[in-house]
């Protein structure tokens, strides 16, 4: 008994990640965190992008569930479930029953190194951002099993392609990630890494985050990545696959129910997860804003006061919309509600100042932030732009995209050979 | 009947042994029930890929035999059939109709009844060039512009219905006139709505115009030439795009068009983004007719002397006007009873939607829907 | 213009005037011939409809008209002919491809049929369907009710 | 830090690699067998791991279970498959792959008896944390003509299935 808490303990003084510190329980724990941190996320994100499309489009988006449609989600996922899990009868079964779980495996399997702060990860690959994107890109395996095993032509066809897409944007993407390593070698040893926590140490090392590096190369590997990133997770302005006037829905036309919500989870943390690769590689990952220029201790104290700050302002939205709730007692239980969330939101802000706490959860917190801010542009593409069509994504990959993402990796290691060679002899 | 099913059988729908690959065209079928086929059109695709080398579109789901209940209605009776026809743009039918009954009694509608028709469909081509604008953008891909064109076309909608009780199908105009002196406040109404409306297109256009994905999306998609648009008899805002100055409002003046001022929004390459910048000029130029209306909009009767019941001298009569979607014509046979004795209708989504074999042939089969979208057809039209 | 037609075909055709319209009755036989010359000397280049009128208690009992438009002259002429029950009419499709679907109709509604048009076949109503719904004979509430029966699997659309 | 490489993951990692390659081989349905063969990559991927070339594995696994075999699956999804199963199994050639495949066989287990012999030394493990560089600099150091090589054959190859993919340039 005594060794097992001794197991336990013993990875808390260690400043690995339990993955590499080979703590399986601690490993275990941070598997069961970072599993329901991304549902809950994926549940915010469900309810975010309807309140945050509604009103970009002059309408207000789910009011009935819930204050504010709060429990919108929550309802559509009992509805989901619930629902009549209908497969085609000429339908591939085997195959049709497993893409889902191809294509959710896939996208929750990257969080493995998906580094929250310098210990907040399940582990530390060494192979880290190829491991991402290599599991990432077996959710094109999904997509095209649940495309044929449909056995019908409008799935099909939309699995071709998304497929064809995602392998397209693949490459561009994977030279503008490669142009992001290739900076993380500029240090005394000369040597990068492909680790995802060492990426972001590179950056703290080098005191500047990578977007900015070789101004404006990095900005516009970043530029590459973004690109790729809202074609890879097949989101508009390149949601072909899904493209509803054309295709009905794309690849998971004949799905229903329970997988059908499958392919809504795995699209969610598939977008979360390239937004975490952008934000690990360009923005700094876990880093606070200014990392080099106030870097002194008030600033770190002001911004460690930020992520209390965060939840004290949603709290005080929820007061405020509580407040405006109609003085009518059926709206009563909504607005109890209401303000009961509020309440919990600002409980947790409180908890934030405690400085104990906002040490450990600030690099999640700015991590979360960055990836938010990834996730509002997503819902903002999808209410501003039209689609691609297929011909013109295609070009846009491969004529555009691609020779850039190569003029970028060969300027950029041009740039940096020159600077080894010129500023530091 | 010999031709029976005779409509897939050159196309080769059947042919389950026939393998993909060999095959080297795709058969596909779009419709009845697709959401980007604006209603119950059925369009069999050939494919080559992902290119169009030929379509057929099978129409008549929406049928009701609209030239056959006139042939059993009085002349007042078959008014409000009309609105069913075009239901995006029912003024617009009533307007035609009426008009063509009122030549066949050779009666004239007094100068108040016209301007107030004038404005009514004048605002009723905006409603429509909205409604066609919303779903364009949608089937392309652009949501938001759909919620804002309804938001803005509801507006409109709110005009009629504290004018004539109705939203959609209005039944606003009757033969020789007007039923209803517009209500107090309409002119105002009118005019309010004109100065909200105004930057609205502005808004459209912002989210639009220099859109490049919009751009790359519409620009060189469904070219249809001047010679192809006259060949196909397609008119309206399609013929214009193509470059010819044609509008019936100033070519034959019907109403009072021609006292008032406007131009006639006309585009060079006749491709789906000339034909969105005509719609959008359209929409504007209906502003300033509308505006003119108001400003000039004269007292006096609003009904002509027209009989209770209604029995042309034998004759018939074709008069057209320009509705939203091009030339809206009727043919009126009167034998002399209170019944016509034969109604055609000619409308302009039935003619128009024949181009849509000659402009998407080569075209990709995403651009079918932007070509549907751009001819802007409504299905009760062309099925009647 | 007219003077011009009536010289070259005499008494085959006749032009009238109703509440400002022109319209000219022309023979059966001179009709492509006609409208070919409509179409490419006097710049009637728009076919703007193709449509027929019943009369079951004359001996020719179609009206077939078509309506026409030119561009350049901004003017308007309606041809009509008049033809028996099952008498065909030569398809105007070769000088405006815009009749297809004109005559299409025209045929579905009426049963006339066209010579030489490329696609022959009902276009509204559903192929093998029976009778021509625009036929005075063909009663307002008349349907083929084995049709429907057929293919919609129910006894009766009423 | 433990080894994770342990027996019991080795024979099941092989396990599922050999009842994979058996199913591409037996399937009649062809995407089935190249989902087989996905997962052989896989858990051959999972051997490259446990054999600390994480590089290879995370190599191997874009590669080919995410790319190639992508391509793989978009050709064979556009074939009929209908007919592909009505298709006889075994073609005239069975007696020859089998001979090959015994033979492959014999040579492998040859090797496996006698492998100290061939390799006397012992391979010593690196250190996981400093492989991908070791890979980098073998690559473009000691083997980089070798590499170049390959990177110019494959520009051939690319330029080669372009000229005849494409009908008129």
């Amino acid at each position: 008994m005594g060794q097992i808490i001794q197991y336990i303990q013993s990875y808390l003084d260690s400043d690995l990640t339990p993955g590499a510190a080979g703590n399986m329980f601690w490993a275990l724990v941070y598997i069961m965190l970072v599993f329901v941190g991304l549902s809950v996320a994926v549940i915010a994100m469900n309810w975010l992008e309807r309140k945050i499309l509604a009103h970009m489009q002059v309408r207000l988006g789910p009011m009935r569930v819930g204050p504010h449609g709060l429990l919108q989600p929550i309802a559509d996922a009992i509805k989901l479930l619930l629902k009549e899990d209908i497969m085609p009868a000429e339908a591939d079964g085997l195959i049709f029953w497993v893409a889902p779980f191809v294509v959710v495996l896939a996208a929750f399997t990257v969080f493995v190194v998906v580094p929250f702060g310098p210990t907040h990860a399940i582990t530390d690959m060494n192979i880290g951002i190829l491991f991402m994107l290599g599991v990432s890109s077996l959710s094109v395996l999904g997509i095209v099993m649940a495309g044929w095993a449909s056995n019908s032509h409008y799935p099909l066809i939309g699995a071709l392609r998304s497929s064809a897409q995602m392998v397209s944007y693949e490459v561009a993407m994977g030279l503008a990630v490669v142009s992001a390593i290739l900076m993380t070698s500029l240090n005394a040893e000369g040597t990068g890494t492909l680790s995802m926590i060492g990426i972001v140490q590179a950056q703290q090392a080098q005191h500047e985050w990578f977007i900015f590096k070789f101004f404006p190369l990095g900005l516009i590997a970043f530029f590459i990545f973004a690109v790729a990133m809202v074609a890879e997770t097949n989101r508009a302005p390149f949601d072909l696959a899904e493209a509803e006037s054309e295709l009905t829905a794309g690849f998971h036309t004949e799905y229903s129910g329970f997988r059908w919500s499958l392919f809504f989870l795995a699209e969610y943390s598939a977008m979360i997860a390239v937004s975490s690769i952008a934000v690990t590689l360009w923005l700094g990952g876990w880093l606070r804003p200014f990392p080099n220029l106030l870097s002194n201790s008030t600033w770190d104290l002001v911004f460690s006061l930020f992520p209390g700050i965060t939840f004290l302002f949603f709290a005080a939205i929820c007061f405020y919309n509580a407040a405006r709730m109609p003085k009518h007692p059926l709206f009563r239980i909504q607005t109890v509600g209401l303000a009961g969330f509020g309440i919990v939101l600002g409980l947790i802000g409180v908890i934030l100042f405690i400085p104990a706490v906002s040490i450990r959860a600030q690099d999640i917190f700015w991590f979360a932030a960055k990836v938010a801010g990834f996730m509002y542009m997503y819902i903002w593409y999808r209410g501003t732009f039209p689609r691609y069509r297929f011909d013109q994504l295609m070009q846009m990959g491969w004529k555009v995209l691609l020779p850039m993402g190569l003029g970028v990796l060969v300027l950029t290691a041009s740039v940096a050979l020159l600077q080894e060679k010129l500023w530091h002899p | 009947m010999a031709d029976q099913n005779s409509s897939l059988s050159h196309l080769d729908l059947e042919t389950p042994e026939k393998p993909f690959l060999d095959a080297n065209e795709l058969v596909i079928n779009m419709g009845p029930q697709h959401p980007a086929t604006h209603g119950v059109l059925r369009v069999i695709l050939r494919l080559d890929g992902e290119k169009v080398l030929g379509l057929e579109c099978v129409i008549g789901y929406l049928h009701r035999g609209v030239e056959k209940i006139g042939e059993h209605r009085t002349y007042t009776m078959f008014n409000p059939y009309v609105d069913r026809m075009d239901y995006v743009a029912a003024v617009s039918n009533g307007l035609g109709y009426c008009e063509t009954v009122e030549k066949l009694l050779n009666v004239e509608a007094p100068p108040r009844a016209q301007y107030v028709r004038v404005i009514l469909t004048e605002l009723n081509r905006i409603a429509s060039h909205q409604l066609w604008l919303g779903t364009h953008a949608l089937d392309i891909g652009a949501i938001t512009p759909l919620f804002y064109t309804f938001r803005d076309r509801e507006e409109i909608l709110k005009i009629y219905e504290k004018y004539c009780g109705a939203r959609l199908t209005t039944h606003a105009f009757r033969i020789g006139g007007l039923q209803y002196e517009t209500y107090a406040g309409f002119e105002k109404d009118v005019t309010n709505f004109l100065d909200f409306f105004r930057p609205k297109i502005d808004e459209y256009e912002e989210l639009l115009t220099t859109n490049r994905i919009w751009v790359e999306r519409t620009k060189n998609v469904g070219n249809i030439s001047a010679q192809d648009c006259i060949a196909l008899g397609v008119t309206g805002p399609v013929l214009r795009a193509s470059g010819v100055k044609w509008d019936l409002r100033k070519a034959q003046p019907y109403a009072n068009y021609k006292n008032f001022d406007f131009d006639i929004p006309i585009g060079q390459n006749g491709d789906t983004y000339d034909r969105y910048l005509v719609r959008m000029g359209e929409m504007r130029q209906s502003v300033r007719i509308v505006q003119q209306a108001i400003n000039g909009l004269p007292e006096g009767p609003i009904m002509a002397k027209v009989p209770k019941v209604m029995k042309p001298a034998v004759g018939e009569v074709y008069h057209s006007i320009e509705a939203p979607k091009g030339e809206l014509g009727y043919f009126i046979v009167s034998d002399g009873s209170t019944q016509p004795y034969r109604v055609r209708v000619r409308p302009p989504s039935f003619v128009n939607l024949q181009a849509l074999d000659v402009m998407c042939r080569g075209q990709l089969v995403a651009d079918v829907i932007a070509v549907i979208g751009t001819l802007d057809i409504v299905l009760g039209e062309v099925d009647r | 213009m007219v003077a011009k037609l009536r010289n070259s075909y005499g008494s085959g055709m006749e032009p009238l005037t109703y509440a400002g319209q022109n319209y000219m009755v022309v023979d059966r036989t001179l009709i492509p011939e006609i409208l070919q010359v409509l179409r490419n000397q006097e710049q009637f280049d728009y076919c703007v409809d193709i449509t027929a009128v019943h009369y079951p208690k004359r001996e020719k009992q179609f009206d077939v008209l078509w309506i026409l438009y030119s561009y350049a002259r901004n003017e308007r002429i309606r041809v009509t002919t008049q033809i028996r029950d099952g008498e065909s009419i030569p398809s105007s499709v070769p000088i405006w491809t815009g009749a297809n679907w004109l005559e299409r109709e025209v045929y579905d509604m009426f049963g006339i049929k066209f010579d030489g048009h490329p696609d022959m076949k009902r276009i509204l109503l559903p192929d093998g369907w029976k009778g021509h719904p625009l036929r005075k004979d063909y009663g307002i509430l008349q349907q083929d009710n084995e049709w429907v029966q057929i293919n919609l699997g129910i006894e009766s659309g009423q | 830090m433990a080894p994770v490489a342990t027996p019991f993951f080795f024979y099941l990692l092989s396990g599922i690699m050999l009842i994979g390659g058996i199913l591409v081989i037996t399937r009649k349905n062809p995407v089935h067998s190249a989902l087989a063969l996905i997962v052989t990559l896989l858990a051959q991927a999972s051997i490259y791991l446990m054999l600390y070339a994480p590089f290879v594995a995370g190599v191997q696994i874009i590669l080919y279970a995410g790319g190639i075999m992508v391509l793989f699956l978009f050709v064979i999804m556009l074939v009929s498959i209908d007919r592909s199963v009505k298709e006889r199994q075994f073609n005239s050639q069975w007696i020859v792959g089998m001979i090959a495949a015994t033979a492959l066989g014999g040579l492998f287990i040859a090797v496996f008896m006698k492998g100290k012999n061939i390799f006397p030394e012992h391979a010593l493990p690196v250190i996981e944390n400093d492989n991908t560089q070791k890979v980098a600099t073998m690559l473009y150091g000691q083997y980089m003509f070798a590499f170049e090589i390959a990177s110019l054959l494959l520009l051939v190859a690319i330029i080669g299935a372009v000229v005849m993919a494409k009908k008129r340039i």
